[in-house]
């Protein structure tokens, strides 16, 4: 068991290096010294406070949609509509906050407001699971085109009646300071979200591996026939880790609204959904390294901004370099797996002579 | 003159197992050879190496004494050699002839023309098959012979089955042994994977005795008998699954069936009108062919399936509209035959193993969390009473032995199962000492006053268990005798779907 | 106008139909394609670079093609061989197609200040079927692609149901170790089906730059790769049902864009029309009895345990 | 007397001061400048033009203006944010979409100026939006349509429906109509559509190709890249397109037979210019037009010398004051 982990841990470190070796390869393509936008890169993540924060800022939204995919995928299910799901999130938490703002006290709005964001979420993710468990439809397949309806719903409500007062662009007004998430570290964009971002990893972690219901979601997850055998309705446990996935990505959209944007904008954080997959596969689908993984990629999103302002790299190289990052995780995934044979076999040899 | 073909010193490791070592022996022309062994002991990987489906981590293998690479069944069968495999390797969805000309025949199909060759084919070898016929749709006998047309269709000269009677009613069987000598009579050869002793001195010219990836024995059937074979299996004298005399159990009656039937797919009912009851402190016997209702009469009694009619009480209550999980919270435990599919997560722990089927139970709960060490406890409790080899209650399961996950989800179940425990198929697969540790486990459940449920497919086992049995044949009940009522031959002429008063064709 | 609307429909299906087939092959033999959509976008990428550096739409062609397969011999490489998971790669390969593109496009053409433009592929009159009234404007005025189309679809039908060929793959995805047992490499049909699919979804993606538009935008194919993929599914998983569910996308797109180009309204939610073809899918999706779903569909085929 | 000593020292250390300060005054080359794009430079469009304008002002006054692409929303904030941290004195930022943010980023760094590009929200003493007054743009491009119709029957799409593209379209559509009408068109009409994206190249040409099968005879599309599709369409169907923003005559100029060219590289030139000399003030939105050179006018040979002549003269016309364009809105 401590080899298998030892693996893991080591092939993904290992994945990441040669996922940045080769994207640097590409800027030769473009007469940059790999090295030298590296050094930027990095070194410009603890410039300032400011930017350094902004890390944590950027992994936020990330682990909560990492989470989301996590959750179900231990039921063995694939939500890969965790974009939607976050959009209906933003769309519940922008316009709940600027309904109540004037209303009532900005804690108790944030209160009410992330209550109906997880509700909202939820029950946006719990279809997939319902016909899935129903009708037995491709959850994988209904997620995704999910995404697209919500995408849609998203911006039809801001052309139309969640649209600014001035009427000029597609999105709404800016929030009230008043129900913002209040400010972790002054003088950044740190907000508590990340707080609830990391204490939700670890309940996620605590509900999977400590509690009987999220043991009925693993074991559903590693087989499903035994465990509807065993007496657990795998069916209706779709429902719940759908809902709960929803939840979680739509908190996303909480962080995202309340928290740093104050204000929801069409075309609004196109990728944190499938950056998330990324995420939870590079984590191994565990909670707590989700938080670890998901700061690397908010790092990488990050030094990439500034290294495309100082070293005047195309944008397009952060897309470059998670993909390759992805892949080679996706690599080391299978040599992990042939080692982990290779050394059973090892020992049976050993055994047998 | 030198051999068909000849396997010198292959040798296979699998991730978790030594498959093979050191294997060595020799197919003649024209010869029926027995491949023995119990299960997990390395006949079918051998077979499947020489077949070229896996390859041999060392050894070779020589063909009229040339050496042949075998690197796919490709080149087996441009050898000649064709095996079919245990649970068959047909596409369900698709017809006869779809799958007999599959990897036989190249460029535009016409199927008209190919549907007349395969008739013609089935015809010659008295095969009653459509061509049209879409396979999934036909019962495992005839699956099998799908299987051995599309052998023949490739002109094969080295026919290898892989237990080819285990689905097999006697009659069935009789049939494939007069193929068999038939098809070695005109100078081929056949393999025959088999567990089953008996089988083996019917049909086979010579025999390989396999134990524990190794050749433990090479025979001629003349030379030897059912004892040498035995012990060359198991490693040690085989005792009499001994008869150990109980005074019947006059308890109360714990489970009583009524009328019970259960449809699949709304056609065929896969259980009809079966009644029967169980007594407390009593062990009730279903022999029959798999795949007649065994599966499906488990299910229903521990709640997985829902009757279309009937009832089904416990202790006079009636369950049959219960869930499984409220049937497990009235004392029943279910040991399912096929125990990775239905019984056991192979990717947990052996202490989460024991959670599975009582995960709501608030007794393992503490402040709303899993009580680990109530957990970790009874797990440990359990790896002592009942041996089982682990390292802990933390060991994965995977990396725990057959026998020792048999354990496992008997120690689980046995637990649950107050009133009443399923066996379906318990020593499946294991090895002689687990078989007896089993055995005991239920005589000693039968003595603590447990009704009990075996399904087996061994006629020894339920004959040396039950203290009551019946036939199960296409859903059927076949009438329900005392221990000692019938013989072996009155068995299997019920498990074939005879009447024994009529003597007349059943259905 | 009518007319003109249910030739737009065949046009802007064409790919669509392209996509899907390339997804009927490849999930007949148990593969998703999931890096469709990344295809897709290497093949309009590739399709217009060539076509603009050599001036010549066929080779752009032929460079779209090889982009295709270059994304889905990786994609199969990872999946068929090295047995990892279909989604999970297909997600990593999209988002690295899509830095692939916008980064070698600044590295081809850096910063043009005018568009960069080719001349798409004409429209052909198809001598007297064109003068058909009706069905010779919609059907025999499109480009030379739609027209290879109308040869590949019974041809896919024919390779599909009428030859070994076709037999192996369907049997790929109904059940492997069949496949394994009778002498057919698992692994070597599948990845060819891959493969494939890279070529039918490269020349799907090319439509899009060298059939249609004539220039490269970074979000040209903007989730048209995913609705390829979603008709596969609805289409039952065969050639004719894809042809229905191209059809049905093609005139929800043609119809969403009449509406909209009729002007004039602010409430009225477009959005709807955009976002039709997709609720089409998950009602379609749960409403289908027959689901022909290959059995062994997205799993990797492993022979030892 | 030793007040008035004092008082002289004092006035002499104010002069210093004043003069060193002068003496010290930065180079042009030495202000630290950015510009944030929303996409990326080679789109062919909005992102291209506002770099091209960034590529003149530093060719032309010496600057050195760095720029950044392809931000997202939400990092807006943050990349203001970064370069005032970074004691930049000028950020520019191009699209009325970065309004909020610099409005929000900018009372924390009162020495840098905050300039949005399009925009037109300003509240503080250094948020200095400049905005081209496209509508006027529009007029000019209005002028060509009206002539050249030759069934009167105008069409638009727009990006999406914000104030100011609707306020261009408008004037453009009613004073096409007018001109058609006077040149006796009686049923001359304009449509609007709005594609509700600045990217997807297909649907504009799919909803050109469907404006013109519904009887169109001159196009007009200010949505980024949307247009390029419908210059295709256009060009297909062979239906003329009055360019817009760019000039577009060079793509197809049997199609594109005139464009209005925002030249993006007088706006920036003009805007840095006002900077420099301090007079790029806050609170107030500057805009620039006609009247400052932004809008010029390209023909191809497509359009007759008369019609040139003619919307030469309007524009002179228009200059001198007599037409309110707002009457249009």
């Amino acid at each position: 068991m401590d080899e298998k982990l030892r693996d893991s841990v080591l092939f993904s470190i290992l994945a990441v290096i040669a996922g940045l070796l080769l994207s640097g390869a590409m800027l030769l393509f473009i007469d940059k010294n790999p090295i030298e936008v590296y050094r930027i890169l990095f070194s410009s993540l603890f410039r300032d406070k400011y930017t350094f924060f902004d890390i944590f800022v950027k992994a936020t939204p990330l682990i909560f949609t990492a989470l989301a995919f996590t959750f179900t995928y231990k039921a063995s299910l694939f939500n890969i509509g965790a974009q939607g799901q976050f959009y209906i999130g933003s769309v519940v938490a922008v316009a709940a906050s600027l309904f109540l703002q004037q209303r009532l006290p900005g804690l108790f709005v944030l209160a009410i407001v992330f209550v109906l964001v997880l509700a909202a979420g939820g029950i946006w993710g719990s279809w997939i699971g319902f016909v899935k468990a129903r009708y037995q439809a491709n959850e994988f397949l209904t997620s995704m085109m999910s995404t697209y309806v919500a995408l849609n719903f998203m911006n039809y409500l801001l052309r139309t009646i969640l649209k600014e007062t001035k009427g000029e662009y597609p999105q709404t007004n800016p929030l009230d300071k008043t129900v913002w998430l209040p400010k972790l570290v002054p003088g950044t964009r740190l907000h508590w979200g990340f707080v609830i971002a990391l204490l939700t990893a670890i309940l996620i972690w605590v509900v999977l591996y400590r509690t009987p219901f999220g043991f009925r979601i693993r074991a559903v997850g590693l087989n499903q026939r035994a465990s509807e055998m065993s007496g657990i309705n795998a069916k209706k446990l779709y429902v719940l880790a759908f809902f709960i996935s929803g939840a979680l990505a739509a908190a996303a959209g909480l962080t995202e609204v309340n928290g740093m944007q104050h204000m929801l904008i069409q075309g609004f954080n196109p990728t944190i959904g499938s950056e998330g997959l990324g995420i939870a596969i590079l984590a191994n689908a565990n909670p707590i390294a989700i938080i670890f993984a998901s700061a690397l990629f908010g790092a990488l999103r990050v030094g990439g901004l500034v290294a495309s302002q100082v070293a005047g790299i195309p944008p397009s190289f952060i897309e470059l370099m998670q993909g390759l990052v992805m892949i080679f995780v996706i690599l080391s995934n299978f040599c992990c797996g042939e080692l982990d044979r290779k050394r059973e076999i090892r020992k049976l040899r050993k055994a047998a002579s | 003159m030198t051999a068909f073909i000849e396997l010198k010193n292959i040798t296979k490791y699998f991730s978790h197992v030594v498959a093979n070592q050191d294997v060595s022996f020799s197919i003649e022309r024209g010869e029926v050879l027995a491949l023995l062994g119990e299960n997990g002991a390395g006949k079918s990987t051998v077979m499947k190496i020489l077949y070229g489906l896996y390859r041999a981590d060392a050894g070779e293998i020589f063909q009229n004494g040339k050496a042949a690479a075998i690197h796919s069944p490709r080149d087996a069968m441009n050898l000649g050699i064709t095996m079919i495999q245990q649970h068959f390797s047909l596409v369900q969805a698709h017809s006869v002839t779809e799958n007999i000309i599959l990897g036989n025949v190249h460029g535009a199909i016409d199927r008209e023309a190919a549907d007349r060759e395969v008739a013609a084919l089935a015809a010659e070898h008295g095969f009653d098959i459509d061509p049209r016929a879409r396979v999934g749709d036909l019962a495992v006998g005839v699956q099998q012979k799908v299987e051995i047309l599309k052998a023949i269709y490739q002109k094969t000269r080295l026919l290898i089955m892989d237990e080819p009677t285990a689905v097999l009613t006697p009659q069935e069987s009789d049939q494939l042994m007069k193929f068999v000598k038939n098809f070695t009579s005109q100078g081929n050869s056949v393999v025959f994977i088999t567990h089953k002793l008996q089988e083996v001195m019917a049909v086979a010219d010579r025999i390989i005795v396999m134990r524990n990836g190794m050749v433990s024995g090479n025979l001629r059937k003349a030379d030897t008998d059912a004892r040498e074979l035995s012990r060359l299996m198991i490693g040690r004298e085989l005792t009499n699954a001994a008869q150990v005399k109980t005074e019947r159990a006059g308890g109360e009656v714990r489970l009583a069936l009524d009328r019970v039937s259960v449809s699949d797919h709304g056609a065929v009912p896969s259980l009809a009108d079966v009644s029967f009851e169980i007594h407390a402190g009593e062990v009730f016997g279903i022999a029959g062919v798999s795949g007649n209702g065994q599966q499906e009469l488990c299910e229903v009694i521990c709640g997985a399936l829902t009757p279309v009619s009937g009832s089904i009480r416990l202790d006079g209550r009636a369950i049959e509209t219960l869930n499984i999980h409220e049937r497990v919270k009235r004392g029943i435990g279910y040991v399912p035959s096929n125990r990775h599919r239905d019984g056991l997560v192979m990717n947990m722990t052996m202490a989460e193993n024991m959670l599975l089927k009582t995960s709501f139970d608030p007794r393992w709960l503490k402040n709303g969390f899993i009580d680990r060490k109530r957990l970790d406890a009874v797990s440990e409790k359990a790896i002592a009473d009942y041996r089982i080899k682990a390292s802990g209650p933390a060991a994965i399961l995977r990396t725990l032995s057959g026998g020792n996950q048999q354990k496992v989800i008997v120690a689980r179940e046995v637990d649950i199962g107050e009133k009443l425990i399923i066996f379906d198929q318990p020593t499946r697969g294991l090895d002689l000492g687990a078989i007896d540790n089993v055995h005991k486990i239920i005589r000693a459940e039968r003595a603590k006053g447990k009704a009990i449920l075996l399904v087996s497919t061994e006629l020894t086992e339920i004959l040396g268990l039950s203290d009551r049995y019946t036939v199960l044949y296409k859903g059927r009940l076949q009438g329900i005798y005392d221990r000692s009522a019938l013989t072996v031959e009155e068995i299997g002429l019920l498990m074939a779907g005879y009447q024994l008063k009529e003597g007349g064709a059943h259905g | 106008m009518i007319v003109g609307l249910l030739s737009r429909a065949v046009l802007m299906s064409t790919p669509l139909l392209y996509g899907s087939i390339a997804e009927v092959y490849a999930e007949r033999s148990g593969m998703m394609v999931t890096a469709i959509e990344g295809i897709f976008l290497i093949g309009a990428w590739a399709g217009f670079t060539g076509s603009y550096l050599t001036g010549s739409l066929l080779i752009g062609l032929i460079w779209a093609i090889l982009g295709g397969l270059l994304l889905s011999a990786l994609y199969g490489w990872i999946t068929v061989f090295l047995r990892q998971h279909q989604v999970v790669t297909g997600t990593a390969l999209n988002i690295l197609a899509v830095g692939i593109c916008a980064f070698f496009q600044r590295v081809i053409f850096g910063v043009p200040t005018t568009p960069l433009t080719i001349k798409p592929l004409p429209q052909l009159a198809v001598p007297l079927l064109a003068d058909i009234p009706w069905i010779g404007t919609i059907l025999f005025r499109q480009n030379i692609l739609t027209y290879a189309l109308y040869l590949l679809l019974p041809v896919s039908i024919f390779i599909l149901y009428r030859t070994s060929l076709g037999l192996t793959i369907r049997s790929t995805g109904e059940n492997p170790e069949a496949v394994d047992v009778a002498g057919i490499s698992v692994v070597k049909v599948r990845f060819l089906t891959v493969l494939l699919a890279g070529i039918m979804g490269g020349i799907a993606g090319s439509f899009y730059s060298i059939g249609y538009l004539g220039m490269f935008a970074d979000n040209i194919i903007g989730g048209r790769g995913w609705i390829a993929f979603a008709i596969c599914f609805l289409g039952n998983w065969n050639p004719k049902g894809a042809l229905i569910g191209t059809v049905v996308f093609g005139l929800a797109e043609a119809l969403a864009i009449y509406m909209q180009s009729l002007g004039g309204q602010s409430f009225f939610p477009n959005e709807l029309f955009i976002a039709l073809p997709y609720l089409l899918t998950i009602i379609l999706t749960i409403s289908r009895r027959s689901y022909n779903v290959p059995a062994k569909l997205g799993e990797p085929y492993v022979k030892e345990n | 007397m030793k007040k008035s000593v004092l008082s002289f020292l004092f006035a002499l250390l104010l002069v210093t001061v004043v003069f060193s300060s002068v003496s010290a005054q930065k180079a042009v080359g030495d202000y630290k400048m950015a510009l944030i794009l929303p996409g990326s430079i080679n789109d062919q469009s909005w992102n291209a033009t506002n770099y091209a304008g960034l590529v003149a002002s530093n060719e032309k006054l010496g600057t050195n203006i760095e720029y950044v692409e392809n931000i997202q929303a939400a990092d807006y904030e943050s990349t203001f944010r970064q370069y005032a941290e970074r004691g930049y004195d000028l950020v520019l930022a191009a699209g009325t979409q970065f309004d909020e943010a610099a409005n929000a980023v900018a009372a924390e760094y009162p020495d840098t100026v905050f300039c949005v590009v399009n925009g037109s929200v300003s509240t503080g003493p250094n948020v200095a939006p400049i905005f081209p007054r496209e509508y006027e743009g529009s007029y000019i491009a209005a002028l060509v349509a009206g002539e050249i119709s030759e069934n009167g029957q105008f069409a638009t799409i727009g990006g999406f429906p914000n104030q100011a593209m609707e306020n261009l379209l408008s004037v453009y559509e009613k004073v096409a109509v007018e001109i058609a009408k006077e040149r006796g068109i009686e049923d001359a009409a304009a449509v609007r559509a709005y594609a509700n994206s600045w990217d997807d190249i297909a649907l504009g040409k799919q909803m050109t190709e469907q404006m013109i099968d519904n009887g169109a005879d001159v196009m007009f599309i200010y949505a980024n890249q949307v247009g390029l599709g419908g210059i295709q369409a256009a060009s297909e169907k062979g239906v003329k397109f009055i360019g817009f923003s760019g000039d577009q005559t060079v793509i197809d100029p049997e199609t594109v037979v005139a464009s209005v060219d925002f030249d993006f590289k007088a706006f920036y030139t003009w805007a840095v210019e006002k900077f420099l000399n301090g007079e790029l003030e806050g609170n107030m939105v500057h805009e620039a037009g006609i009247a400052e050179g932004i809008f010029v006018p390209i023909f191809t040979d497509n359009v007759s010398d008369e019609i040139q002549e003619r919307v030469a003269e309007k524009i002179a016309e228009y200059e001198t004051g007599e037409v309110d364009l707002t009457v249009y809105f």
